[in-house]
């Protein structure tokens, strides 16, 4: 491994939006940093705080979940659905010591490439500066070492 | 055991330049499940797909992934390509490695490591992919049309005259739109009245077309062939199904000074009024807020003048409900409020006008009756600067885009005014002339070598009175010097905006939109007048700023997307809809609000005496558009949607 | 004359017993919460509580515990096996109902199958139990026919005096001999009288449950619906218990590699009998409780000659809703009569 | 007891008169201060009920069990506040009909106990928006401050602590009157979003899991901290989703029999203040 960190970033996005936005900032040729692994689904109303905790478990160090602005969605009312979710969810994660830093919300429109390209770079460096979630690495270690006791 | 095949495209080089195909063959090669690996330079194209199919049948495969551009590009078309091959097309994913891997990054190695990943992700959710049917969903076999300018008029009768039954809905009076303003029009100069209104006619009394003016679209609910739109009738305070158009209301009506919004201001209307002479329908409209009744309750001189007695001012604004298949969405444009623009005096001096105030000045039926009039003492102007570009392609003033017409008609307008003032003096100051169409830049050669239009390539800094002269400061770029010009009326060619409520508008019925507030196409080059939501179309200024032949085309292609979606009985719609695990489900109907189409219902499950053991949430697959958002909501796992089901999501995760 | 260990000296018995290979554990409590946990000095012992609530099993049928790591290569997989810790341990402080259980569990691991992640560990622990001076309204280990003081299960016996200053040792196992051995310069030859053991009345007439239970009338008694209509299922009488000893094997992983675990399980929660078709053929919780009865006091003796309960009243003390064996019994040498 | 006498008698006469076909209540237990659930259907039963300030449980899960309420007979039960808010989030998410219930409500200030008025949920409703408006001062949990001072990496360190003991015997689960599903999400394993293993990292997941779908449900009754084997604050987890539904959404878990699910329904002015 290069000698600086490479933050693994699991982002989950809706297809209408923020993919489509993320497609945008490839057609545009726009560059941004290859650390973040995208999951699609069909609208933010769709993702699950439990994927939060999968993408936890597979190691990730930052989680990025975007879709569209209030008022765009594709199927109306997906994200304000989503939107409380998350509220609610955050505020559990930080009460749980998993710092809201790792886990970032955002809306990014069907035209917004530029954006789309912009957050992953942020998000990217802002995780590098946070460096590896050494905390729930810890505890994924401990699953897979031999009983001790 | 899965038996995947996986395809990976080097898109020529648009892939292959960044990311290692060869290796990543190798790699993915050695996936659990992998029976097929291969690269090619060009999967999506003939040769390509046949291999596909080929490899397919050879290797009776269960799965397939194309490693290539974005699915928003060509899941549709490999899906296709899998079906034919006897494979249910449902078993075909896409891994996205060119829009999200090859040409956003830089790094050769981290590119290809990215490309491993997300077609592993892919690999992994393609093993758990079900075999779908598409869903048949009745098609309701009429049509919406939202604005009634050009575009929507042509859009409308295109589908009549197929046949098909059309609502055509204007939020003003009449109908026209910013067409019916104009004078003559570029490049052929035949006068927009004569070409506009036997068609506003021919709207008004085809039997397939509804007419609804001076309504608007309150509400659309439901999706493709099963819309649901609440139209808001405004109330006109006359009874349009009595009143013959005859006109002696307006003559009347004590109320003259009103400004007239058709005539851009530089008219007068009353009250009571139509927007121009030609309008369809030809009834009038009060103004509330100018009329004398509505202020103190006294007036009525309009009613007592009407023999039909169809004034009645109580009428409410009313509701209509329709029952809608597709939506043509055909809302126009505006034109930019210049007051951004202090240095030109536009609102300051009276003789600066904007390009549609010079229409309604060289319209016969104009508040000039067609003569070039200057609006401040009324006399013909001597020298008249045209100021192109006032508001387009200037960042500072957020509008980035060129507005596209506006070389034309100044061209014209300085035509027009070489023909009615034949002593007058044009000067034009341009960018760049833009006159790409069909007869275009001829028609600007005319405008400079006939009518000796003087064009003067540079922009305009400031625009001041000086001794009862508009003294216009540019600069002519060619010669190298600045330039100053005594002119007598100064006429701004404003940027082409959007409506100042398309923004809310597309919220309303769930479109998306770019950053300016145009409404966006599904895609630039392949599907421009399709929008983002299935069975809405986009026709016309509303989409971007075009002009009328392109207004024109686009409305036909609409009209023509319109009419395919009617062909058929039924429409076959996406399977990827929710359905329940009857066994699990607790019944706490949190689904049932959570869906924003009401697709899901409490069922019964009865024992044999028909007593109710349980009920249960059951997914209506006609009415299900596939969100997902139910599937979250749920606690106990009870409600999966087809497409992205939880075992789909969980191994695409998995695998990264 | 009998060997006598002073509390005074039992730190420098544990250093010992730490420099001769051994992990030290004991009773340890923490925030009001007590379990068997490895310690530093003697003083981290907590040995004046009734008996820790986690039982001892714990260190020898771990809640959780991975047995390999699978990886998938192509189309194959390989495995690698986790072998059991080997290192020694001696468990100071242990009651006489937890040494029982382990003595009861053992027949089972070692049926037909030698669970060699149970044997490794017993096979090197030294049970160091102390006899009960005090017992609580829960304790029932007369009542399953074992007292304060019996010794099944353990290496050593310590005997508290009089004064609560030491302990009368008495080794009763080979390892419990080399265990004092290990530490006889501590030890001092005395006659210090002992304490008197703890009073725990018997609740219950084993013997005439365990006929009525046998008895395949009463399978289907309405007593098994109204002694367990409180129970709400949970697990944490069969996770507490000494003897209990079910476990679910689960496969943990992603993609590519992933961990084969042993994990406990229970006969009160739904899940343990459910089958892949929904059917479950213990579909009420009177049922799953009438098992639970049935395994430790008929279907259990049955194989092993021994009842699987030693009578520590964990299951009582715990439950949230004041159920346990003690009530159940009680109430069936009642109908019995 | 005045109280525990007048409510034996009432239970009693309801037996008798047939119009109930059981009473859910308390029934001294296995020490002095221990109380246990007691289902009354008949005269001696009733006769071992007891109401004192020692009877917490929140009994209102027991109405959810498999086929009590299905022959449309009716059931009393003696609830405390949060057990009348529960019945209450159970009637609004269709697991039973409060109709079929007859509630004998009750409170304890120190050991004094007094009833409070009404039978049907319905009546219980002003009586519950004024708990909402001004809360019993207890105060709030000294530790639930000392957690919010922590920064992240502390107070992961101090959960992975209290974790690292869950045995995961899901007694929080079934001791809770709104974990009524037939299976839960922990039991489905295709796919298996839960860690089953109760190593900490999967005691982590089915922790926040659990608070997760409490969140705007839990009343605060206590049954989940109590019924912890391994003595794990779980109140704290659920008191603090209850401070942010409340705070975000304004939502008091409980209010009424028709009250819609926080998670299930949204306004368009939401607040977001964390989104990018």
């Amino acid at each position: 491994m290069s000698e600086t960190f490479e933050p693994k970033i699991i982002a989950f996005v809706c297809t209408y939006c923020t993919y489509a936005g993320a497609d945008l900032a490839g057609t545009s040729r726009l560059k941004y940093a290859p650390n973040v692994r995208l999951i699609r689904l069909p609208c933010t109303g769709r993702i699950s705080p439990m994927f939060i905790l999968k993408a936890l478990q597979k190691g990730a160090d930052g989680i990025l979940i975007s879709g569209c602005h209030p008022g765009d969605c594709h199927f109306t009312h997906g994200n304000y659905h989503a939107r409380r979710r998350w509220m609610v969810f955050r505020s559990l994660l930080d009460f749980m010591g998993i710092s809201t830093e790792r886990v970032k919300f955002s809306w990014i429109s069907a035209a917004e490439g530029g954006k789309f390209a912009d957050l992953i770079n942020n998000v990217t460096e802002d995780i590098r500066k946070l460096g590896p979630f050494d905390q729930y690495k810890e505890l994924i270690r401990e699953t897979e070492a031999p009983a001790t006791l | 055991m899965a038996k995947i095949g996986v395809f990976i495209c080097h898109c020529g080089e648009n892939i292959a330049s960044k990311v290692d195909c060869t290796k990543l063959a190798a790699a993915i090669g050695e996936h659990p499940g992998v029976a097929v690996s291969v690269e090619y330079k060009y999967f999506c194209s003939e040769p390509g797909q046949e291999s596909v199919k080929k490899a397919i049948r050879d290797n009776n495969l269960t799965g397939v992934i194309i490693a290539a551009c974005s699915p928003r590009m060509h899941e549709a078309t490999f899906r296709k390509v899998c079906a034919e091959a006897g494979l249910n097309p449902y078993l075909c994913e896409i891994a996205n490695i060119r829009e999200q891997c090859s040409w956003v990054h830089t790094d050769k190695d981290m590119a290809t490591e990215k490309a491993m990943d997300i077609t592993r992700s892919m690999i992994e959710k393609v093993k758990r992919n079900n075999k779908l049917q598409p869903i048949e969903v009745p098609v309701t076999r009429r049509a919406l049309v939202i604005g009634g300018g050009v575009a929507g008029i042509q859009a409308a009768l295109d589908i009549a005259n197929a046949g098909q039954e059309v609502v055509l809905v204007e939020r003003e009076p009449s109908l026209g739109g910013h067409m019916s303003q104009l004078s003559e029009t570029f490049p052929t100069l035949d006068c927009s009245q004569c070409i506009l209104t036997p068609r506003m006619v021919e709207v008004a009394q085809h039997p397939k077309i509804r007419l609804l003016t001076y309504a608007e679209v309150e509400h659309v609910d439901g999706f493709i062939g099963n819309f649901k739109v609440k139209i808001r009738m405004k109330s006109r305070y006359v009874n349009r199904d009595v009143c013959t158009g005859c006109g002696d209301c307006m003559v009347k009506c004590p109320v003259k000074k009103i400004s007239s919004e058709f005539d851009c201001g530089l008219g007068k209307r009353t009250a009571i009024y139509t927007p121009f002479a030609q309008s369809v329908p030809n009834i009038p409209v009060i103004d509330k807020a100018s009329c004398i009744y509505f202020k103190n309750g006294k007036c009525k001189t309009c009613m007592k003048s009407c023999q039909i007695n169809a004034i009645n001012f109580d009428m409410q604004d009313e509701f209509i409900d329709l029952e809608i298949g597709a939506i043509v969405v055909a809302t126009g444009f505006q034109i930019q409020n210049t007051a951004g623009y202090g240095e030109y005096g536009y609102g300051k001096y009276p003789d600066v006008i904007t390009g549609l105030q010079f229409e309604r000045l060289a319209t016969a039926s104009g508040p000039t009756s067609g003569k070039i009039l200057r609006p401040s003492d009324g006399k013909e102007p001597e020298t008249v600067v045209f100021i192109q570009c006032a508001g387009s392609r200037d960042p500072s003033k957020g509008v980035r885009y060129c507005s596209k017409i506006c070389c034309m008609y100044t061209a014209k307008h300085a035509m027009l005014y070489a023909h009615k003032v034949h002593h007058g003096k044009s000067h034009v100051f341009y960018m760049d002339i833009r006159a790409a169409g069909k007869g275009y830049d001829e028609f600007t050669r005319r405008t400079i070598e006939e009518d000796d239009a003087s064009y003067v390539r540079g922009r305009v800094s400031k625009v001041w009175l000086e001794n009862g002269k508009l003294m216009v400061r540019g600069v002519d770029t060619l010669l190298g010097r600045p330039v100053t010009i005594p002119a007598d009326m100064v006429v701004l060619a404003t940027a082409m905006v959007p409506q100042p409520n398309a923004i809310e508008f597309a919220k309303t019925i769930g479109i998306a939109y770019d950053e300016y507030g145009y409404y966006n196409e599904a895609h630039l080059k392949l599907r421009p007048v399709e929008s983002s939501s299935a069975g809405i179309f986009l026709a016309g200024a509303c989409q971007s700023p075009k002009d009328i032949p392109d207004s024109i085309a686009q409305a036909s292609a609409s009209a023509s997307k319109v009419l395919a979606l009617f062909s058929k009985e039924t429409l076959e719609r996406e399977p990827v809809v929710a359905s329940t695990n009857e066994a699990t489900c607790a019944g706490c109907w949190g689904c049932v609000l959570a869906c924003p189409y009401n697709a899901i219902e409490q069922k019964d499950i009865l024992d044999r005496s028909g007593r109710i053991i349980k009920s249960v949430a059951s997914v209506n697959p006609g009415l299900c558009q596939g969100c997902g958002t139910c599937v979250t909501f749920c606690r106990s796992n009870s409600i999966d949607l087809a497409g992205f089901t939880e075992k789909q999501i969980f191994a695409e995760m998995m695998a990264l | 004359m009998t060997r006598i260990l002073f509390s005074d000296k039992l730190d420098n018995c544990v250093t010992r017993w730490q420099s001769a290979g051994f992990t030290v554990i004991g009773p340890v409590t923490k925030d009001a919460f007590s379990s068997y946990t490895a310690v530093e000095h003697a003083s981290d012992f907590d040995l004046g509580i009734v008996l820790p609530d986690r039982s001892l099993k714990e260190l020898f049928f771990p809640q959780t515990e991975p047995m390999l790591r699978y990886t998938l290569k192509q189309q194959s997989i390989n495995t690698e096996d986790f072998t059991p810790p080997s290192g020694k341990k001696l468990i100071f402080g242990v009651r006489p109902c937890d040494a029982a259980g382990l003595s009861i569990d053992d027949p089972l691991f070692g049926w037909d199958y030698k669970d060699e992640y149970w044997f490794q560990r017993r096979n090197n622990s030294v049970i160091v139990t102390i006899a009960c001076t005090k017992a609580d309204d829960f304790c029932l280990c007369t009542s399953l026919k074992l007292a304060p003081d019996s010794t099944t299960g353990s290496d050593i016996l310590l005997r508290p005096l009089e004064n609560n200053n030491g302990w009368h040792a008495e080794e009763l196992t080979d390892r419990g001999r080399e265990a004092l051995l290990a530490i006889e310069e501590f030890l001092q030859e005395g006659s210090e009288p002992t304490a008197p053991m703890a009073v725990v009345p018997e609740m219950f007439d084993l013997d005439t449950c365990v006929a009525w239970l046998q008895n395949p009338e009463n399978f289907e008694s309405k007593f098994w619906k109204d002694i367990s209509m409180r129970c709400i299922g949970c697990g944490s009488c069969t996770y507490l218990c000494p003897t209990c000893h079910c476990f679910d094997i689960q496969d943990e992983g992603d993609t590519y590699s992933g961990i084969r675990r042993k994990n406990w399980d229970s006969c009160s929660f739904a899940l343990f009998t459910m089958h892949t078709s929904g059917h479950n053929p213990r579909s009420t919780q009177s049922a799953r409780w009438r098992q639970r009865i049935m395994h430790k006091f008929n279907y259990f003796p049955g194989k092993f000659s021994v009842n699987s309960c030693s009578g520590c009243g964990r299951c009582s003390r715990q439950c949230p809703v004041d159920m346990g064996i003690t009530e159940t019994l009680q109430k069936i040498s009642t109908l019995h009569s | 007891m005045i109280t525990q006498e007048k409510y034996r008698s009432k239970v009693k006469k309801l037996l008798a008169d047939g119009s109930v076909k059981m009473v859910i209540g308390y029934s001294p237990g296995s020490t002095a201060d221990r109380r246990r659930p007691l289902f009354i259907r008949s005269f001696e039963e009733a006769d071992q009920l007891v109401l004192d300030s020692n009877c917490i449980a929140n009994l209102s899960g027991y109405l959810v069990t498999e086929g009590l309420l299905s022959d449309e007979k009716r059931v009393a039960i003696f609830l405390r506040p949060e057990g009348i808010r529960s019945l209450n989030i159970l009637a609004a998410e269709s697991q039973l009909n409060v109709d079929q219930i007859i509630i004998f409500g009750f409170d304890s200030i120190g050991r004094e106990v007094n009833s409070l008025p009404g039978e049907h949920a319905d009546e219980f409703s002003e009586f519950i928006g004024s708990i909402k408006e001004n809360p019993p001062e207890k105060s709030r949990e000294p530790l639930l401050y000392q957690l919010e001072q922590m920064n992240p990496q502390e107070r992961f360190a101090f959960w992975k602590e209290e974790f690292s003991r869950c045995i995961k015997c899901y007694a929080c689960r079934q001791s809770c009157p709104m974990c009524y599903c037939r299976r839960c999400v922990v039991d489905s394993n295709q796919p298996q979003w839960v860690n089953t293993s109760s190593h900490t990292l999967g005691n982590f997941e089915w922790n926040i899991v659990r608070a997760f779908h409490l969140a705007g449900r839990c009343v605060g009754c206590g049954n989940c901290d109590r019924s912890c084997p391994v003595n794990i604050p779980l109140r704290l987890i659920n008191a603090k989703m209850s401070e942010e539904v409340l705070g975000s959404f304004n939502h008091f878990a409980g209010m009424s029999t028709t009250q819609e699910p926080v998670l299930a329904s949204f306004k368009k002015e939401d607040s977001e203040t964390f989104i990018l």
